[in-house]
């Protein structure tokens, strides 16, 4: 007898009974904190009051989603530090993913949180031009935004006191996608410390960028570093969900690639691609 | 040839060279010199380029009026569709205006749907990579045995199965990760940038004339 | 317990809308298709209305009269669109390639090429130091990126019999890449997973009430 | 009135600056000697790649087949050069399909690429010698701006057409799964080519040929044949070399112990 080759169709009901497994029985799995990941909290962990800490760059807010359970976790333990956080929407949604993640950490007094908007944190409007109006506003703070995201002029805000350029921030969070372009420029021309809750894509493309500057730049490996951090500081979110996910794909993974190759033995001789370049 | 044809032609010939070469000699030099008028004068031409930036979003609205218009009045494929994404438009706007951006209610109805269909999109990638990985990773020759192998490795490591049973799988994702992987990775994002740089010294010299030409009509 | 908020519900039905599409095209997911596009646009329309105001508050306040020059500029460019008054755009298109060019240049020179290069060369100093392992895998870091470098090198062909050893190298440099797309793919099959898990999760959870 | 802003401090990580604007002023006086010399009838040869081989065959392949050939630009704009490459990709692609009667669409992302696709294939259609084939609006399909709704698009437009060839070339992310996937379902030859990490890894999975990083730039210089385009990708292996030249020796001196003696490059 023949192996038939699977349809996309057949292929994808599978997939589809895989992933509706723990969406209904949750799995439980916990994660093993790498040093990475414990690099970024112990550097957070050592902020010394006042600090301020910028965080944003530029992302899509559904491919972000990876990096937010990182960042949540990041929020809750800053909030009991008493670290001021600045955040910079650099792409057009990077606001309204700001928003959910305070909101998810539960951080501002409106959720019973510690946090004052104005006094403990604040939320810039949308900077365009990238790398452009980062520069402008790593050089000075005050020509390039004069305003927070609701029109209030940010003289009536007492965070943005202290911060008139690069040399009064202490370190930068991203949690977008696009984290290249603060690397370049953040820790590249103005030496800041940036600690990135990388996507785990952007890790195995981007890593590179902390042998360049060793010591100054920290990155977490997607959403497995995201539940290790939300492990460190005792939650569970998006994280610990992946990790459940995570077991489905290592299992379908593994079944569809022997089956593949079975049905390349001994199947119907079509279907067959190779990789050239 | 009319006078304003042979001014609009001085703009796009003469005038775009001068201006790309002193802005982009302005963002490099006042980079590696420590001068103050230099920086003075980058710092303004950035803030201007983020002022200009801002108007581009505009475009997809105009470009999508005219298109989808057309689309209705001609009666296409799917013109009931374009006829709600126009209406939908116009109730975005009023309620993104009335309510602000950073409202409860802009950001409810930002999640249910534009960042839920996002979501449902990228959910589909999945299934879509493991179709596609069915069918790919057939190890016939050298080539897809390494894919495989390093995919599968890197698969089974990360895995939390393995992770919580294994000590080491977490030491050995991370070394290949950033050994052979960033090695391959280093040489991508370096060539890369040598591209860029040859790129931009490209523009610089007016080798590179497609993106204002094409601009340009 | 199904929930009972519209919004969750409207959330649910566009999820189940997009995902139709893996069945085919069809009428529902060409609904979704274009509520997506229709709230991408408005949504880039309301943030350019209150950008423009952010940004040009200097001007509206009488601080910055100088504004107005990027205003003017900013209205040309959006005659990008119609073929005949193209070339207005010209100019403040010249502003934006020549600016943005610029800084990314000098960023580029500085850490994407020399930056890595001064760090292949650094690491060099740590091969034969310290522990074998890290030793060998920082040799392999290093020699993995001067060799898939050298793949990228396209107008030299190595054709005399003194010259072939380098074209095995560069053969070497294609399986480096290779080997980098293995592990990248498997990495960011989390990724993937985790999106899908999202997905199906707010139906499950939120829409439906398990769990 | 500009340069009466006030001082701005200078930037901090200094070391190593003045290397560094070094190796660019090379780059750029290599660049100007290769393009003199390719004036001067000086000329170089690009090394084979299958890819490239690939399409010249897919095109032949989509004229007996009587079916279009499908052609991505990428989600990129004007600034990127990745877009400015599938750009170009298009005009030659196309040119190329007029010849044989196979029409080539394109279904762009960004609305300037659209204005920019029209032109380009106009031009490659007066090129060939068929302008009257020309209509606007009939090769360059547009779908909508966001990342996925072209991608969903042209993964409608694939299953309905069954195009012989679908060429990816140019700044893609993940949307290049959707209508990748589209494009094995119908069989056709795929061609991807891409300057970022995750999408080539993602085009390895669909696609029979791929590119990777630069050699897309390399792939459109040599698809022209234009004499200065690969004389400036010449001027670019130049700099390579010399960076490889630099990095093997400085391993060496570093591992050997005598980092000293090319400090000059932290300078």
């Amino acid at each position: 007898m023949k192996l038939p080759e699977l349809q996309a169709r057949q292929v994808w009901a599978i997939v589809l009974i895989g992933y509706l497994i723990p969406a209904f029985i949750p799995l439980g799995m916990s994660p093993v904190i790498s040093s990475a990941t414990q690099n970024i909290y112990d550097t957070i962990q050592s902020l010394p009051p006042g600090s301020i800490v910028m965080c944003g760059g530029g992302g899509v807010f559904a491919f972000d989603l990876e990096s937010s359970a990182g960042l949540i976790a990041a929020l809750k333990q800053m909030s009991k530090l008493n670290v001021k956080v600045v955040f910079y929407p650099m792409w057009i949604e990077t606001m309204q993913f700001s928003k959910y993640c305070v909101d998810s950490a539960r951080v501002d007094e409106k959720f019973g949180g510690p946090w004052k908007y104005g006094r403990d944190y604040v939320i810039l409007p949308y900077i365009p031009g990238n790398e452009v109006g980062l520069v402008s506003f790593l050089n000075d703070v005050k020509k390039t935004v004069s305003t927070d995201y609701a029109g209030t002029p940010i003289s009536q805000l007492p965070i943005m006191d202290g911060l008139n350029s690069y040399k009064d921030i202490d370190v930068w969070i991203c949690a977008q996608w696009d984290g290249v372009t603060i690397l370049r420029y953040v820790t590249g021309e103005y030496g800041i410390k940036v600690l990135w809750f990388a996507q785990s894509s952007a890790y195995s493309a981007f890593g590179s960028y902390m042998q360049v500057y060793p010591g100054k730049i920290y990155i977490t490996n997607g959403a497995l570093g995201g539940a290790q951090y939300e492990k460190l500081n005792a939650m569970k979110g998006l994280g610990h969900a992946a990790l459940d996910s995570n077991v489905v794909f290592t299992l379908l993974f593994i079944g569809f690639l022997v089956l593949g190759n079975i049905t390349m033995l001994y199947g119907e001789k079509n279907g067959n691609k190779k990789v050239k370049t | 040839m009319s006078t304003m044809d042979s001014v609009s032609r001085f703009i796009r010939t003469r005038i775009t060279r001068i201006v790309i070469v002193i802005t982009l000699l302005s963002a490099v030099a006042g980079y590696f010199f420590s001068s103050p008028e230099l920086n003075a004068l980058n710092t303004e031409l950035n803030l201007w380029n983020m002022n200009i930036i801002t108007f581009t979003l505009f475009i997809g609205l105009i470009t999508i009026y005219f298109s989808y218009s057309k689309s209705v009045s001609q009666r296409t494929t799917n013109w009931p569709f374009r006829l709600y994404a126009l209406v939908l438009i116009a109730v975005w706007i009023v309620m993104g205006l009335y309510s602000g951006l950073y409202s409860d209610m802009y950001q409810t109805a930002f999640l249910s749907t534009k960042i839920t269909l996002h979501i449902a999109i990228l959910g589909q990638l999945i299934f879509f990579y493991l179709s596609a990985m069915y069918r790919t990773f057939r190890v016939k020759t050298l080539r897809t045995g390494i894919l495989v192998i390093f995919a599968l490795a890197m698969v089974v490591l990360n895995s939390p199965i393995t992770l919580s049973n294994w000590s080491a799988a977490d030491q050995i994702s991370y070394w290949l990760l950033n050994n052979p992987g960033m090695g391959g990775a280093r040489a991508v994002v370096l060539a890369s940038g040598v591209g860029g740089m040859i790129l931009a010294i490209r523009i610089f010299m007016g080798l590179e004339k497609s993106a204002l030409r094409a601009a340009g009509g | 317990m199904i929930s009972i908020d519209p919004w969750v519900w409207l959330s649910a039905i566009l999820t189940m809308c997009s995902f139709s599409l893996l069945y085919g095209d069809n009428k529902f997911f060409r609904f979704a298709e274009h509520t997506f596009t229709a709230v991408v646009i408005g949504h880039n329309v309301v943030m350019g209305f209150f950008t423009l105001r952010d940004r040009f508050y200097l001007l509206f306040t009488g601080q910055k009269l100088l504004l107005i020059v990027p205003l003017i500029l900013g209205i040309m460019v959006i005659f990008m669109i119609w073929r005949k008054y193209a070339w207005l755009a010209a100019i403040p298109m010249a502003i934006m390639i020549g600016v943005s060019q610029g800084i990314i240049v000098r960023a580029l020179v500085t850490t994407d090429v020399m930056g890595n290069v001064k760090a292949v060369i650094s690491e060099g100093a740590s091969i034969f130091v310290g522990n074998p392992a890290d030793g060998v895998g920082t040799l392999i870091r290093v020699a993995f990126t001067i060799t898939a470098v050298f793949y990228f090198l396209f107008t030299f062909a190595f054709k005399s019999t003194t010259s072939r050893p380098l074209e095995y190298f560069r053969t070497f440099g294609k399986y480096v890449l290779l080997i980098f797309i293995g592990i990248y793919v498997g990495n960011q099959s989390m990724q993937n997973s985790m999106l899908a898990t999202s997905a199906i999760n707010r139906l499950v959870r939120n829409w439906l009430g398990f769990g | 009135m500009i340069l009466q802003i006030p001082l701005i401090e200078q930037i901090t990580p200094k070391a190593g600056q003045m290397f560094n604007l070094a190796i660019l002023i090379l780059a750029g006086v290599l660049v100007y000697v290769a393009y003199s010399l390719a004036k001067q009838g000086r000329t170089w040869t690009i090394r084979p790649m299958e890819a490239l081989d690939a399409i010249q065959e897919g095109i032949g392949r989509a004229a007996e087949m009587g079916r279009p050939v499908l052609m991505f630009p990428g989600i990129g704009n004007l600034q990127n050069p990745q877009t400015m490459a599938g750009l170009t990709m298009l005009g030659e692609i196309t040119e190329r399909g007029v010849k044989v009667n196979v029409p080539v669409n394109t279904i762009p992302s960004a609305t300037e690429i659209v204005t920019a696709s029209e032109s380009i294939v106009r031009d490659a259609y007066s090129r060939a010698g068929k302008p009257e084939l020309y209509e606007l609006g009939k090769y360059v399909k547009w779908f909508g701006t966001d990342q996925f709704v072209y991608a969903v698009g042209g993964a409608g437009y694939i299953l309905a057409e069954k195009p012989a060839m679908v060429v990816f070339l140019g700044y893609f992310l993940a949307d290049v799964l959707v209508t990748g996937e589209a494009g094995s379902r119908v069989g056709a030859l795929q061609i991807g080519g891409t300057a970022d990490q995750s999408a080539v890894s993602l085009m390895a999975l669909c696609c029979d040929y791929i590119l990777m990083g630069e050699e897309i730039y390399a792939v459109t210089a040599a698809i022209t044949e234009d004499k200065y385009q690969i004389a400036t990708i010449a001027g670019e292996d130049w700099i390579k070399a010399l960076l490889l030249v630099l990095m093997v020796a400085g391993v060496l001196l570093t591992a050997a112990g005598l980092k000293s003696v090319i400090s000059f490059m932290w300078w």
